[in-house]
C-alpha cells in the first residue's frame, strides 16, 4: 500500500464521515458545515485521480457556492437569536431507501461502464508514456520561447492514460459539446429569468 | 452692544396682539412676557404661529412651589423677533397639567417629553407621556424644589 | 504532468535529504545531499513537504507581521502622523508586542453563541488564505505547486472565506454579524463574476491556466496587454478581500466589526491574520498575472523582484484605503453589475477579437493590442463614468462650491406671513 | 407576490462607534432598509440644570464647559451673555473681542470635529479624522495659551473674561489664521468633490425647511436648507452687529449640503476672528464693579445665542438669591433629533449613521 493509497483512504473517510455527520447532527448550520467538508474531501479525491479541473471545479461550485448559499439560508430563514436551530425528519427510513436505490444504480453504472481490462496500464507502461508525450504539441511563444501544450484531441491519448485532463476537458467543451453548452447557457439564463419574476414585487394597484 | 431684548415683544404689544387672535386669553403681563389662560393655550398657539411665529425655540417648566409655570420661547423667522409665552398650570402641586402644542409645533416633541421628565407637568393631547432622560420607574421629578 | 522538480525548493531540500541517484540531483543539495539512507526516499519526500509548507506557513505569518507594520507605517504617514515607532527599530517589533497582547487577552464565547460553529470560524477563515501560497509562484523556480489550474483554484479558494464568514455569523448570534454575512455573501456572489471573466484576457494571451506559465507567457507586463482586465481584476479583489472602499462586511462605523464583533484573543487574531494573508496573497496573484511575475532584470534574483512588485501592490490597497469613504451595499451591488461586469465583457470581446486577428501574437502585435485595448480602456471608462456617475459632474470646477451661496443680504430669512 | 419578509430589531449603541457618545436607538430594519427609529436618550444624564440650583453664577459656568464639550467656549458665552441679560451687567469691550475671538475659534473647532466624524461615518478610514482633529488641536493649543484649559475652558465671566489673553497669543493666533484657509483648501481637495462622498451624500435624508423650521430645528441644518437664518446676524449679541460676515447657505437640505455649509462657516468664522482683531483695543478685560457674588434682582432672562450645532440659550429665573432659582438650557443638540426618525425611515442602515453625523449632536448636551 503506498502513500497515494493511504491518502486515498483518509479523504474516502473524511468524504463519507462528512456526509454520515450531515444526515445525524441535528444542529442544521453544523449539518451544513459537515457538507463543506465533505464537497471538500470529493474535491481532494478528484485531485488525487489527476482530474484538476473537475476538482477545482467542485470546491468553486459546491464549496464556494452550494454550501455558502445553503448556510445562508439556513442563517437568514431562523433567526440567528432564536435558540430553534435542530433538525429532525420524520421520513428517515423512505430517504434512506432512496438514497440506497440511487446509490446503487450509479455504482452499477459505474462498474457496468467501465473498462476494467487495462487499469493497471498507468505510467510504468513504456507504450502509455510514449503516448503520454506524443499527446504534447510544440508550441512556440512570442518570446521564442518553446513550451509543451497539452493536445486536445481525446484520440491521440490511449485509453486510461492520463492526458491534461483541463485542456482536453476545455476542447471537449467548445468543440465537441458546443451546442450542449448553448443549450445549458440558455436553460440557466431562463431560470435566472423566472426566479427575478417570481420574486419580483408586484406594483401596488 | 445691541440689546437682545430689542427683539422681544414687549409684553404689552404681545398681549394686544394675543387679545386680536384669542380674545380675554390672556391673564397677565410682564415686561417681555404674557401669560395665557391655559384652556386657551392651542388656540393662542395656533394663532401666534399664523401671525407669524413660525418656530418654538423653547419649552420650559419652573417649580414656583405654590404653582407651576410652563415657559414658551416662541421665535418668528421672517419678521425677526421673539415672544414669550407662560402658562400656569394650575394652583397646587399635583398633577400639573397644559395642553400639548405639538400639534402645532413639531419641535415640542421632545421638549414637552423633557419637562415632563423632569418637572412632572403633563402635556395633554399628546397620548402617553414617556420619560426621556431618566428610566421608566423612576420615582419622583427631579427638577421640582421638593425633589432632593 | 508538472514535474517537482521544477520547483528548486523542491529540489534544494529533497535532494539534501535523499541518498537517490536521480539525475534530477546532480550537483544540487547541500552537505553532498544524502542526509537519509538509501531506501528512505519516500522519508525524505514526506520531510520535504513538511518542510517546505512550515516554511511557506511560517513566512506567510512573517510576511503578515511585516504587512500590518508597513500598513501602519503608510497610514501614518499618509495620515500626517508618525506610526508605531517605539518598539524596535522603526517600530518593527509593534506588530510582536500586538500578537503577544492579542494571545494573552481573555477569551470570551458569548453564551448564546454555538461554541462549536463559533470557534470553527477562524479556522475556516485563515485556511483559504493559506492555501492560495500553495500555487504562488514566488520566484524563478520557487513554487510549492505547479498546477495546470492554477488560476481556477485561486479563484475557487478565495470565495470560500464567505463560507467562514457566515459560520462566523452563526455562531457568535449577533445581528451585526448577521447583516455582515448577509452583505458578505452578496458581494461574494456579484464580484465573483468579474473577477472571473476579467482573467479570460490573460488566459487567452498565455494559453494556459497555470501561474508558472502565465508568468512566462508575459514578455510584456499584461497590464499594459490587458488595462481593462488588469482595473477590473484589482477592483473586484479589493471587493473579495472586503477593503476600503468596499468594506461593509466589517464597516465598523455601521455594523461595528461586522462577523469579528464578538471575537476576541487569539480567536479574532485568526481573522485578523487571515485578511492579511489574504491580502498579501491577492496582491502576488494581481503580482502573478498582471505585472509579469518575477520578472525583472538580472543582477536582482527573480524573488527580489517579485516581492518589490508585491509591495508596489499592497502600497496601492492602503493608499485607497487611506483615502475613500466607503460606499453603500447597494452602490456596490450595482457597481459590480451595471459597470464591472460590462467591463469584463467589452475586455472579453475585444480580447477575443484581438487574437483572432493575431492567433500566436509577436512582441509587435502584443504592442500593437495593447494599444487597442488602452483605447478601449479609456473610451469604457469614460462612457461608465458618463453613465453611472454622480448627477453633480465633481470634475467640474465650480462643483466643491455646489449649491452654497454666502449670503449677506439682510432680507427676511423666510417670506412674511408664511405659516408654520 | 411581494417577498414576506420579517423585520430585525437592533439596538444601536449605546456602546457603538458611530453614535458620537451613548446615544442609543432601537431601529427596525427590513432588510438593510430602515423602517423605524426610535431614538432613547439619558445615559450621559447628569442633571446639570438642577446642580446649577445649587452653585453661584460664576460656579456654573463649569457645568457649561461639560454640556457641549465640543464646543465650551460657546456654552460660556451663551450662560454669560444670559447672566449679563439678567443682572444688568455692562462687559468691558476688550472682554466681549476676546469672548467673540475665542468663540469663533470653538466654532472652527466643533465643525472640524462634525466633519471629521461625519467623513468618519461614511466609512473613511480615519484620514479625514485625523487631519480635522490635527487642525483642532492648533485651536486647542490657542486655547492653552489663553486661558490655560483645553476642552473644558471656563474662560469667561459675567463682565467679560477671566484674564487677559498673554502676550505669546497674538502671534500665535496669526500662524493660525495664515495657515488655517490651506488646512480647509485641503479638506475640500480631499473629499469634497469626492465621487463616493458624492454618491453616498447626494439626495440623501433631505429635509425641506418649512419641516425644519415647524420641528425647532436651528444652526446649519437649518442653513442647510436655505433659510438664512444666523443668529449672530440677524439678532445680533456681542459685537458681532460690528463684524461684516458672510453666511454659507445651500439649498440641497441633504446630508452633502450640512456637510459644506459647515465647511464654509469656518471660513466665515476665520474672517470674524480677523475682523476681531483688527478692532480689540486694550483695556480691562472684565469691570472692576462686577461683584464676586452676583445676586441678580428677581425675574427672568432668555438669550440665544448662535452655536455651532444651533440656537444656544439658557434661560434663568432668579429669586435674588446668589443662585438661579431655575436654569434651563435650550440644547440645540436635542432638539435638532427630533426630525431623526423622519429623516431616517426608508434609507439604508450605511446612510444612518452618515445622517447622524451630518446632524452633529454632541451627547453631553443632548443629556446634560
Amino acid at each position: 500500500m503506498g502513500i497515494v493509497d493511504v491518502i486515498f483512504w483518509l479523504i474516502s473517510a473524511a468524504a463519507i464521515g462528512g456526509a454520515l455527520l450531515v444526515v445525524t447532527v441535528r444542529d442544521v448550520f453544523r449539518a451544513a458545515l459537515a457538507l463543506a467538508g465533505s464537497f471538500l474531501a470529493v474535491a481532494g479525491i478528484f485531485f488525487l485521480l489527476q482530474a484538476e479541473f473537475v476538482a477545482v471545479a467542485q470546491i468553486l461550485v459546491y464549496v464556494g457556492a452550494v454550501s455558502i448559499v445553503v448556510a445562508f439560508a439556513i442563517l437568514l430563514t431562523r433567526d440567528i437569536s432564536q435558540g430553534n436551530r435542530t433538525q429532525g425528519s420524520r421520513v428517515i427510513v423512505v430517504g434512506a431507501a432512496i438514497m440506497a436505490v440511487l446509490f446503487v444504480v450509479v455504482v452499477g453504472v459505474v462498474a457496468y461502464d467501465t473498462d476494467w481490462s487495462d487499469r493497471d496500464s498507468g505510467l510504468t507502461n513504456p507504450d502509455a508514456i510514449a503516448a503520454l508525450t506524443g499527446t504534447y504539441e510544440a508550441f512556440e511563444r512570442p518570446s521564442g520561447e518553446v513550451v509543451l501544450v497539452a493536445s486536445t484531441d481525446p484520440d491521440a491519448a490511449l485509453p486510461g492514460v492520463f492526458v491534461d485532463s483541463t485542456g482536453w476537458l476545455g476542447g471537449l467543451i467548445v468543440r465537441d459539446y458546443v451546442l450542449a453548452l448553448q443549450a445549458l447557457g440558455v436553460l440557466l439564463l431562463a431560470s435566472i429569468i423566472g426566479a427575478i419574476a417570481l420574486v419580483r414585487e408586484q406594483a401596488p394597484e | 452692544m445691541s440689546s437682545v431684548t430689542a427683539f422681544t415683544a414687549s409684553g404689552q404689544e404681545l398681549a394686544a396682539e394675543i387679545e386680536t387672535i384669542a380674545p380675554r386669553a390672556v391673564t397677565a403681563t410682564g415686561d417681555f412676557d404674557a401669560w395665557v389662560a391655559p384652556d386657551r393655550l392651542i388656540d393662542v398657539m395656533t394663532g401666534l404661529r399664523d401671525a407669524g411665529f413660525e418656530m418654538l425655540i423653547g419649552v420650559t417648566g419652573v417649580d414656583y412651589i405654590a404653582y407651576f409655570e410652563v415657559v414658551y420661547h416662541l421665535l418668528s423667522l421672517s419678521q425677526n423677533r421673539r415672544a414669550i409665552v407662560k402658562v400656569r398650570c394650575g394652583e397646587g402641586r399635583i398633577d400639573p397639567v397644559v395642553p400639548s402644542v405639538m400639534e402645532v409645533w413639531r419641535g415640542a416633541e421632545l421638549q414637552e417629553r423633557e419637562v415632563y421628565d423632569l418637572m412632572g407637568i403633563r402635556f395633554e393631547g399628546r397620548g402617553q407621556m414617556k420619560r426621556i432622560f431618566l428610566w421608566e420607574g423612576f420615582e419622583g421629578h427631579p427638577h421640582r424644589k421638593d425633589f432632593l | 504532468m508538472p514535474d517537482p522538480f521544477d520547483s528548486v525548493l523542491y529540489r534544494h531540500i529533497y535532494c539534501t535529504l535523499s541518498s537517490t541517484a536521480d539525475a534530477q540531483c546532480e550537483g544540487v543539495g547541500l552537505f553532498g545531499g544524502g542526509l537519509l539512507p538509501g531506501g528512505f526516499e519516500w522519508l525524505a519526500f514526506v520531510l520535504t513537504g513538511v518542510i517546505i509548507v512550515a516554511a511557506l506557513i511560517n513566512g506567510i505569518l512573517g510576511a503578515v507581521l511585516l504587512m500590518i507594520w508597513g500598513e501602519r507605517r503608510l497610514l501614518g504617514r499618509l495620515q500626517g502622523r508618525t506610526g508605531p515607532n517605539r518598539w524596535g527599530p522603526f517600530g518593527l517589533l509593534t506588530p510582536i508586542a500586538d500578537a503577544v497582547k492579542t494571545m494573552f487577552k481573555e477569551d470570551v464565547v458569548p453564551t448564546v453563541s454555538d461554541r462549536l460553529v463559533f470557534t470553527l470560524a477562524p479556522i475556516l477563515m485563515l485556511f483559504p488564505a493559506l492555501l492560495v501560497y500553495a500555487v504562488l509562484p514566488i520566484g524563478h523556480g520557487t513554487w510549492l505547486a505547479d498546477i495546470n489550474v492554477a488560476l481556477l483554484f485561486i479563484v475557487a479558494i478565495g470565495g470560500a472565506n464567505v463560507l467562514a464568514i457566515v459560520a462566523a455569523a452563526w455562531g457568535s448570534g449577533n445581528r451585526y454579524a448577521m447583516f455582515s454575512a448577509m452583505r458578505a455573501v452578496a458581494m461574494l456572489i456579484s464580484y465573483e463574476i468579474p473577477l472571473v471573466i476579467s482573467l479570460v484576457g490573460v488566459i487567452m494571451l498565455s494559453g494556459s491556466l497555470s501561474l508558472v506559465a502565465i508568468v512566462n507567457a508575459q514578455t510584456i507586463p499584461f497590464f499594459i496587454i490587458q488595462p481593462l482586465g488588469f482595473f477590473v481584476f484589482v477592483v473586484a479583489s479589493m471587493a473579495e478581500l472586503n477593503r476600503t472602499p468596499f468594506d461593509v462586511a466589517e464597516a465598523e462605523s455601521e455594523i461595528v466589526a461586522g462577523y469579528m464583533t464578538d471575537y476576541s484573543s487569539m480567536k479574532f487574531g485568526l481573522f485578523f491574520l487571515a485578511e492579511f494573508a489574504a491580502t498579501i496573497a491577492t496582491s502576488g496573484v494581481i503580482t502573478v498575472l498582471f505585472l509579469g511575475g518575477w520578472h525583472g532584470f538580472d543582477p536582482i534574483p527573480s524573488q527580489i523582484w517579485f516581492i518589490a512588485k508585491m509591495v508596489g501592490v499592497l502600497a496601492l490597497i492602503v493608499w485607497v484605503r487611506a483615502s475613500w469613504p466607503r460606499l453603500r451595499i447597494d452602490q456596490i451591488m450595482a457597481f459590480a453589475w451595471k459597470a464591472l461586469f460590462e467591463l469584463t465583457l467589452i475586455n472579453l470581446v475585444v480580447s477575443g477579437l484581438l487574437m483572432l486577428a493575431w492567433p500566436s501574437p509577436s512582441t509587435t502585435e502584443l504592442w500593437y493590442m495593447a494599444g487597442i485595448n488602452w483605447l478601449v480602456f479609456i473610451a469604457s471608462i469614460i462612457l461608465f463614468g458618463k453613465l453611472l456617475g454622480p448627477k453633480h459632474d465633481p470634475v467640474s470646477a465650480g462643483n466643491v462650491q455646489r449649491d452654497v451661496t454666502l449670503s449677506d443680504s439682510d432680507a427676511p430669512a423666510i417670506p412674511s406671513g408664511g405659516g408654520g | 407576490m411581494p417577498l414576506a419578509t420579517e423585520p430585525i430589531t437592533i439596538n444601536v449603541g449605546p456602546q457603538h462607534p458611530s453614535t458620537h457618545g451613548v446615544f442609543r436607538m432601537r431601529v427596525t430594519f427590513d432588510g438593510e432598509e430602515v423602517i423605524d427609529v426610535e431614538p432613547i436618550f439619558g445615559y450621559l444624564h447628569r442633571g446639570s440644570e438642577k446642580l446649577a440650583e445649587s452653585r453661584t453664577y460664576t460656579q456654573i459656568v463649569t457645568l457649561t464647559d461639560r454640556m457641549d464639550y465640543v464646543a465650551s467656549m460657546n456654552s460660556n458665552m451663551s450662560y454669560i451673555l444670559s447672566v449679563e441679560q439678567l443682572a444688568g451687567i455692562e462687559p468691558s469691550p476688550r472682554g466681549v473681542w476676546l469672548r467673540m475671538i475665542a468663540a469663533e475659534l470653538q466654532r472652527i473647532a466643533s465643525h472640524l470635529v462634525a466633519t471629521g466624524f461625519f467623513l468618519q461615518d461614511l466609512g473613511a478610514l480615519g484620514t479625514p479624522l485625523i487631519f480635522t482633529m490635527r487642525e483642532r488641536e492648533l485651536v486647542l493649543e490657542l486655547f492653552e495659551r489663553l486661558c490655560g484649559a483645553r476642552i473644558t475652558s471656563s474662560y469667561m465671566r459675567p463682565g467679560g473674561v477671566f484674564m487677559d489673553a498673554p502676550d505669546d497669543f497674538w502671534p500665535a493666533l496669526d500662524r493660525f489664521l495664515a495657515e488655517m484657509p490651506h488646512r480647509i483648501d485641503e479638506y475640500e481637495q480631499l473629499i469634497s468633490g469626492n465621487e463616493i462622498v458624492m454618491v453616498r451624500c447626494d439626495g440623501v435624508a433631505v429635509v425641506d425647511s418649512q419641516t425644519l423650521i415647524n420641528a425647532s430645528v436651528t444652526g446649519p441644518m437649518l442653513r442647510a436648507s436655505g433659510v438664512d437664518w444666523d443668529l449672530r446676524h440677524r439678532q445680533p449679541y456681542e459685537y458681532y452687529d460690528q463684524i461684516k460676515f458672510n453666511r454659507p447657505l445651500a439649498t440641497a437640505s441633504d446630508n452633502y449640503a450640512r456637510y459644506i455649509v459647515r465647511v464654509h462657516e469656518m471660513r466665515e468664522s476665520l474672517s470674524i476672528v480677523r475682523q476681531c482683531i483688527e478692532q480689540i483695543e486694550p483695556g480691562p478685560v472684565r469691570p472692576k464693579e462686577v461683584p464676586a457674588l452676583i445676586r441678580p434682582p428677581a425675574g427672568d432672562a432668555y438669550v440665544g445665542t448662535e452655536c455651532p450645532k444651533g440656537e444656544l440659550g439658557f434661560y434663568l429665573v432668579s429669586d435674588g438669591g446668589v443662585a438661579p432659582y431655575r436654569c434651563k438650557v435650550r440644547a440645540p443638540s436635542l432638539i435638532n433629533l427630533t426630525l431623526l426618525r423622519d429623516m431616517l425611515i426608508g434609507y439604508k442602515l450605511a446612510d444612518l449613521f452618515v445622517t447622524f453625523g451630518s446632524i452633529d449632536i454632541n451627547m453631553g448636551e443632548v443629556d446634560r
